[in-house]
């Protein structure tokens, strides 16, 4: 693989890099330049898409697609998740705007740390190596704590940022301490390497990194029992850094934890399938039972994004083609879902354009702003996973990988906790539907955000259905690219 | 002579050591930062230890790349510790809880 | 020197470990003897310039003066402030002087004669010298007062913003010299200019960048005029206000130190260290031994930062930061472009 | 009806209308809503009169594999088809019954427009996962309906509904979850003939279960049921008690039986036991009952509980009986509630006592009540009393005393209707207010009177229900056969199908009838 | 195992160092009591604060900018860390070794300028 051809597979990610680079300098020159910046910056996000398609596409996968010595794999499966977060990133960047230009802390940097951080989740899902996975995960961990402290006059902001950054740091040097282990006990860094050289017996060093790797990624994803950060920092953060929070990261965290777990340990299925299971149904229970009583809309999606990492990473456990499959379908609609649920509550305003974000501001919804109460209401009961929205779809496909994978008590228990969080979930659109109006939602809102939650509420709708086909296919073939065996 | 083990011991003491900084420090944020760094430290000992001695170098470069992400990240770390210092005017780690819930 | 201690008789185990802290004393007492004899200097270069006469009472032309200093604040009472941290207090001077002999272990004062030979020289240079900034910090934090604390927070801005630049300087001579151990990059000196001169100075991409180092290091040991972190008018003493006794006449000390390490990285990164001025085969020109050569082209820097502290008038702060950020910085970034790039031309790229 | 796909225009009509109620306000939405629901009823009667009796035993179908997974796979044979036909007769009566509805008409109608594409889509479903698609899907325009539309305490009682039984169904996923892997196929007719391994039909049959008997709903899991009921405004009692408690016997008929038979015979002590204790505590409680809708609810679990021995009966007679029992159960109680509902219109309460000596000033509200009340009593010459009947004759084969405890369950029922009635309808005018209600309208009269001839033709001619599902009663009992339990009286002759086999070719003439009736 | 022995030296430097300083500091304060120097008392153990006795706690606040500076030192100061391994082995690493550090110093280089231009580098 020579160097101009390992050039041309990163292309999507040079495409960021240069353009964010640009971007910044027109930052620095032009004060007042945020909204072109932001424009210029979801069209590079769409140009990275459109470049990263094709791989998707041709299901690309093996050596072709390994650049700078396998340093770092454009396969299907890479693709897959980059042009999830890609558009991710685009609708988070076109929500901004309005809210931030309300309390004038709108700066062109927004759209370029945004550019930054999803140029870090490119090379993430990309890496095949834990050199390329660290530079990766920190690149996208460096430039999301300045976004979560982005709205600097604001208390949480600033704590949300300093929470994020300490805990984030603090599972970087977990996942690193448990690479360095890897690296002792096996010798290499790439995951090829690493899976070669831990067939057979597991020595005790090599699972200690494992378990380390493992708590770190556990970390960034917000699986229980490392979650306990995720509350805050979605409370805190600025509603549109949330909203990419809860979505692009998300998307690139659980592709990493799925390429190193079955790439990188992918001889060791069972030294690890404990702890995802548990990882698994913990998050599903303490998400569920968490979002229990919150007065706070950010707060409460906090926990439900928490739960619904649980159902992912029911599929990981499954450890096959077929689970990883279902993961990424999964996680499409999840994404879906969470853009949808964060731009909702973006556009509960008073009149004086003040953003809302308690569980009581959306008393009566349904009778003074009834099309944003009912998109709500789709979000929750597709979150939920109550058919025939297609939320369900993301939650049957991982059980189908589980009991396909004899784990059909991990499955049963799953599901049936997956009845705790129908509780909360029920419980916004009884706010919105059964209880007294409170009319304090008054403020408009302008087209990017009906768009946004237009295309996601068509999405997670019965309509969604039609697109289980397709989408299967795709996550199929990106599948098919992490179980390539040479 | 000093064996691969004796490294590791020091590494995970340290790391430990870092752990506890962040989880049992109740004092100052800075604390926190410093126990982060000493995370990393562990970390790089690790991986130069092991670099050595499987005479492979791509642990040293390894630690290169930590050191310098480290140095980033530190230095994002001490501007977000600047805001919420002109925020909250302290930067004990009891009073890190505006959000509760 | 392993040898002869063998001669005497010992294992190789305790010849080395003998003649090693033979080597150590010889490098830190001289120093320390340098350091007095240079304080006296430069009060005598000061006053020279200022038509006056220095000190001449203490000895024959006033040359004890520094020893009579040395004996005095020696009797004199430790004074440790109530409001301060005593621990950290005591290590303040404890590390700044430690750390200004500890550079020296590398320093080649011929082509054999260096303590540790070790092949990152350069960067543990530039490392150790970096350390010198905690006893700064650490002393202005313990003494609990306002003006050593201000002091100490301006020493460390100043420090660390000219350190940016010189990583960078030391960048290019390193990639002209192609390797970091300070005894090679002094053989590779050896007829820089010609084949006639001895030295990177000698060099239109590498002159500039002389400059900017000489002027750094002014700036890295607070010399004027840099020298703001112990402004008299603005700071009474700086970091040094609350001490007394040996504890003020070891930042004394480690300072001049620094400065004479400057002066001799001066000497060995772009002067050719302990080589000859120019390399004509001049029988006795050969012959006089090399740390003769450093010695006196270490001097001669020292001399230059007598001058400049006699003749320059001080900077302000903001031009201080101005001048590290906004021309040195820069300035030594597109050199490391230009000097690589020019190599890769010329030596590396064919 | 040739290649014209049917099932899918009676799911699109109510979707797109229930689309359109969204967007207009109240007037229209009433029109939009009764005009679909008749159109719907038109296409339901076109599909029993074009249902070949005898005939293959999967019509109407249609089949597109346009999801991953699992099909559009529709198709009926004929104990879905009279369920939809069921659930379309219903539909057009609930949003007559309606009117009353002032809050947010449009999204009213909506959800009810809703109900119906899933009510009809479950009983036609091919696919498990299509099936289970609509099968869970009615949690939600359900909850709304109840939540919003409900009386004081409709919060609880729709959260009840709503966890209740979506933690049935859950478990009810996995287990189709698990068959779809081992069986590799998601065809509900394929998977009918599958046998499963014995060991795992246990399992299965245990998560079926819990969804099912959440939905019947059996006794100890019906307390949601009169929550639910007493809560939800009158058209959605009709819905619920009518049509969404027989999704559960359906998924009895439809799932658990035909697939695991050996598991069904293993569980036949737990199903007897239950339903027998549901037959007379729940009659027990409805006894000393002050509201009436909470008394007809729990009067829905008895009858509940006689389809279920009949279903475990193991027998021609058991099953028979308990599919009338079902569309017997979903026309009475329909019809009791809105009975319930035209009193409550007028006076806004449901307590009992407040009632009295209605027969007076509303006599022919009377005579509708008391045909009903006989009709749920069971007494011949209505449809309670075929159903009954059938269920007790099968489940005397198999055990007879588990046949005493719910004859007694029947007596009691007669007991706690006939005292409802005696305090609704005779006695003392108490109340002035009671005293000076008006009698039934024209909008109620077109409400009741078509129920109430369906009532009766199902009691004089049940053959006509009879004749569609016998084909699929034979099969499912064949299916059963090699496990059904040992019975203790097997009778020998007499079965009610014998007089009834000649009267096959009347259905066509009857079915326009009951059209003519619903009009 | 690489060859420390090199680095023994610098080890045996650092404690003949550490223990001169040591003397140097705590051998004046034996003496200082031995010749009866060592004479404390309030005044003088207080801090110097120009003839006014002190007020407010030194270390209370101080100026951002010193911290600003901190921050830019660690971020520029660690590619010093990139540059030396590189420059020792440019002739190695050839022309992708250059290229890949000139891109390196470019991207710095935006990084400076936006510095620059936010007015990260102004000290007023």
């Amino acid at each position: 693989m020579d160097f101009k051809a390992s050039l041309a597979l990163i292309a999507p990610e040079i495409l960021l890099s240069l353009s964010s680079l640009a971007l910044l300098l027109v930052a620095a020159w032009g004060r007042n330049s945020s909204r072109l910046v932001s424009i210029l910056a979801a069209v590079a996000l769409g140009g990275a898409a459109f470049v990263a398609a094709p791989a998707l596409c041709a299901g690309a996968m093996g050596p072709d697609t390994m650049a700078f010595g396998g340093q770092f794999a454009a396969d299907a499966f890479a693709s897959f998740s980059t042009i999830l977060i890609y558009v991710a990133a685009i609708a988070c960047l076109m929500v901004a705007p309005t809210f931030f230009d309300r309390n004038g802390a709108m700066r062109p940097e927004y759209p370029v740390l945004v550019l930054l951080a999803t140029l870090g989740m490119g090379i993430m899902v990309s890496a095949t190596d834990f050199i390329t996975l660290y530079i990766g995960l920190e690149l996208n961990s460096l430039a999301a704590y300045v976004l979560a402290s982005f709205m600097r006059a604001d208390d949480r902001s600033a704590e949300a940022g300093l929470k994020y950054f300490v805990l984030g740091a603090l599972a970087s040097g977990i996942l690193l301490y448990g690479i360095s282990l890897v690296y002792g006990f096996t010798g290499t860094t790439s995951f090829e390497g690493a899976r070669a050289a831990l067939t057979g017996e597991l020595s005790m060093g090599a699972l200690f990194g494992l378990i380390f790797v493992l708590a770190g990624l556990a970390f960034k994803i917000s699986a229980v029992p490392f979650h306990m950060w995720t509350p805050d920092v979605y409370e805190g953060a600025p509603t549109p850094v949330t909203t990419f929070f809860s979505t692009a990261p998300k998307v690139a965290a659980i592709a990493l934890t799925a390429r190193v777990a079955l790439d990188a340990f992918g001889a060791q299925v069972d030294a690890w399938r404990q702890i995802v299971i548990f990882a698994a149904l913990a998050s599903i229970i303490l998400g569920a039972l968490g979002a229990i009583g919150q007065g706070n809309l950010k707060r409460l999606l906090a926990y439900s994004s928490i739960n619904n990492v649980g159902f992912i990473l029911i599929g990981l456990a499954a450890a096959t083609a077929s689970g990883a499959s279902a993961m990424l379908v999964y996680l499409a609609i999840y994404v879906a879902m969470s853009l949808g649920s964060f731009v909702a509550v973006l556009m509960l305003r008073t009149a004086e354009g003040e953003q809302l974000e308690g569980v009581a501001d959306i008393a009566g919804l349904s009778r003074t702003r009834p099309l944003l109460a009912l998109c709500l209401a789709a979000m929750m009961f597709s979150l939920a996973g109550i058919p025939p929205l297609f939320g369900f779809w993301g939650k049957f496909v991982v059980f189908q990988a589980a009991v396909q994978a004899d784990l059909v008590a991990l499955a049963a228990i799953g599901i049936a906790a997956s009845v705790i969080g129908a509780f909360y979930y029920i419980k916004i659109v009884k706010v919105m539907y059964f209880d007294e109006p409170v009319d304090v939602v008054k403020g408009g809102s302008d087209w990017a955000h009906w768009l946004i939650l237009g295309a996601t509420t068509l999405f997670v709708s019965p309509l969604g259905y039609l697109l289980t086909g397709p989408l299967g296919e795709l996550a199929d073939r990106a599948a098919a690219a992490l179980f390539f065996v040479a | 002579m000093i064996g691969i083990e004796h490294y590791v011991v020091v590494s995970a003491i340290l790391f430990v050591l870092g752990v506890l900084g962040i989880f049992l420090n109740r004092k100052n944020v800075i604390v926190i930062l410093m126990a982060i760094e000493l995370i990393l430290l562990a970390v790089n000992i690790n991986l130069v230890a092991f670099s050595a001695f499987l005479g492979d170098m791509t642990g040293q470069v390894f630690a290169m790349f930590v050191l310098t992400v480290a140095a980033g990240e530190a230095a994002i770390g001490l501007a977000i510790l600047v805001i919420y210092f002109r925020g909250r005017g302290t930067i004990a780690v009891d009073d890190v809880n505006r959000m509760k819930g | 020197m392993t040898a002869f201690f063998q001669s005497l008789g010992m294992t190789y185990e305790w010849a080395w470990f003998v003649a090693t802290v033979a080597g150590v004393l010889l490098i830190a007492l001289p120093l320390m003897l340098a350091v007095a004899m240079i304080i006296y200097a430069d009060r005598k270069i000061w006053a020279a310039i200022a038509l006056r006469r220095g000190p001449n009472v203490v000895g024959p032309f006033g040359l004890l003066q520094s020893f009579a200093d040395g004996l005095k604040v020696f009797l004199q009472e430790t004074i440790i402030p109530s409001a301060a941290n005593k621990g950290l207090f005591l290590i303040g001077p404890i590390v700044t002087f430690t750390v200004a002999l500890l550079a020296w272990a590398v320093i080649p004062f011929g082509p054999e004669a260096v303590l540790a030979d070790i092949n990152i020289g350069l960067l543990y240079v530039l490392a150790i010298s970096s350390l010198g900034v905690y006893g700064v910090v650490v002393a202005g934090w313990a003494s609990n007062s306002k003006y050593p604390f201000f002091s100490a927070m301006r020493a460390a801005a100043q420090m660390i913003s000219y350190e940016v630049s010189i990583g960078f300087i030391l960048v290019c001579v390193i990639l002209y010299a192609g390797t970091s151990n300070l005894n090679d990059i002094i053989e590779a000196q050896r007829g820089h200019g010609f084949g006639l001169v001895n030295g990177f100075f000698f060099n239109l991409l590498l002159f500039p960048i002389w400059v900017m180092f000489l002027i750094s290091s002014l700036a890295e040991t607070a010399r004027a005029p840099f020298d703001l972190t112990e402004a008299e008018s603005e700071l009474v003493a700086g970091y040094q206000t609350e001490y007394s006794s040996m504890s003020f006449a070891l930042f004394w000390l480690g300072e001049y130190a620094n400065v004479l390490l400057m002066c001799a990285l001066n000497a060995v990164l772009f002067f050719g260290g302990w080589l000859p001025p120019l390399n004509i085969d001049l029988i006795p020109w050969f012959d006089i031994p090399g740390w003769i050569w450093l010695f006196a082209k270490i001097f001669l820097f020292f001399f230059i930062f007598s001058w400049v502290k006699a003749t320059v008038p001080r900077f302000r702060y903001d031009q201080l930061m101005r001048l590290g950020w906004k021309v040195f910085l820069p300035l030594s970034l597109l050199f490391v472009v230009l000097v690589s790039g020019w190599l890769m031309f010329t030596r590396y790229g064919a | 009806m040739g290649g014209f796909p049917i099932l899918s225009v009676m799911l699109l009509v109510p979707l797109l209308a229930g689309i359109a109620c969204l967007f207009v306000e109240a007037k229209a939405a009433r029109t939009i809503a009764l005009a679909a629901t008749l159109v719907d009823l038109a296409l339901g009667i076109a599909l029993w009169l074009n249902f070949d009796i005898g005939g293959a035993q999967w019509q109407f179908t249609e089949r597109a594999p346009i999801f991953a997974g699992f099909n559009y796979a529709l198709g009926i044979d004929g104990i879905a088809m009279l369920l939809i036909v069921l659930s379309v007769f219903l539909m057009p009566i609930c949003i007559l019954a309606s009117q009353s509805i002032e809050k947010r008409v449009g999204e009213y109608m909506a959800a009810f427009l809703f109900m119906e594409v899933l009510m009809i889509g479950v009983f036609a479903a091919q696919d498990l996962f299509l099936f289970y698609i609509f099968f869970e899907a009615g949690l939600i325009p359900m909850y709304l309906i109840i939540g919003i539309w409900g009386g004081q305490n409709r919060i609880y009682a729709s959260y009840k509904f709503f966890l209740y039984t979506l933690l049935g169904s859950v478990l009810m996923l996995i287990a189709m979850l698990w068959m779809v892997n081992e069986a590799g196929t998601t065809d509900i007719p394929t998977l009918m003939q599958y046998d499963f391994p014995a060991g795992a039909q246990t399992w299965l049959w245990l998560a079926f279960f819990a969804s099912f008997a959440v939905k019947m709903p059996m006794w100890p899991v019906h307390t949601w049921l009169p929550d639910a009921h007493v809560q939800a405004p009158t058209a959605g009692s009709v819905i619920l008690a009518g049509v969404l408690l027989k999704m559960g016997g359906y998924g009895f008929i439809r799932f658990s039986l035909p697939m695991f038979p050996e598991a069904s015979a293993q569980f036949v002590w737990l199903i007897w036991g239950l339903s027998m204790a549901a037959v007379v505590i729940t009659s027990l409680i409805a006894l000393v009952q002050q509201d009436m809708k909470k008394l007809i609810a729990y009067s829905s679990v008895a009858h509940m509980a006689i389809v279920t021995v009949g279903l475990f009966a193991f027998n021609v007679q058991g099953l028979e009986g308990a599919m009338i029992v079902m569309l017997s159960h979903g026309l009475v109680s329909g019809a009791l509630f809105l009975c319930v509902g035209v009193i409550y219109d007028r006076l806004h309460t449901r307590e009992i006592d407040r009632y009295g000596g209605l027969a007076i000033n509303m006599p022919k509200y009377a005579l509708f009540f008391l045909l009903f009340t006989m009709a749920s009593i069971g007494l011949p010459g209505t449809s309670g009393f075929v159903g009954e009947f059938l269920s007790l004759a099968g489940i005397y084969q198999a055990n007879t005393w588990v046949t005493l405890v719910c004859a007694t369950g029947i007596i009691l029922g007669a007991g706690y209707m006939l005292y409802l009635y005696w305090r609704i309808a005779f006695g003392v005018q108490k109340n002035a207010d009671a005293a000076a209600m008006p009698d039934l309208s024209l909008r109620e009269w077109l409400m009741l009177a078509p129920i109430a001839a369906a009532v009766l033709w199902m009691g004089v001619y049940p053959e006509s229900f009879l004749a569609p599902m016998r084909q699929d009663i034979a099969a499912l009992d064949a299916r059963l056969s090699r496990a059904a339990p040992e019975g203790d009286a097997h009778l020998v002759a007499g079965t009610p199908r014998a007089e009834a086999a000649n009267a096959v070719g009347g259905t066509h003439s009857v079915g326009h009838g009951e059209a003519e009736g619903a009009h | 195992m690489v060859d420390l022995s090199q680095y023994l030296p610098i080890l045996i430097f650092l404690v003949i160092a550490l223990g001169l300083s040591a003397a140097f500091v705590f051998l004046p304060m034996g003496v200082a009591r031995l010749t009866g120097a060592h004479n404390p008392d309030a005044e003088k153990l207080s801090e110097y604060e120009c003839g006014f006795p002190a007020f407010e706690d030194p270390r209370s606040q101080f100026d951002v900018r010193f911290y600003l500076i901190a921050i830019l030192f660690i971020v520029f100061d660690l590619e010093a860390a990139f540059l030396f391994p590189w420059a020792v082995s440019l002739d190695l690493t050839g022309w992708p070794g250059w290229i890949t550090m000139m891109i390196f110093l470019f991207e710095l280089a935006v990084g400076l300028a936006y510095a620059w231009k936010v007015g990260a580098l102004e000290w007023e």
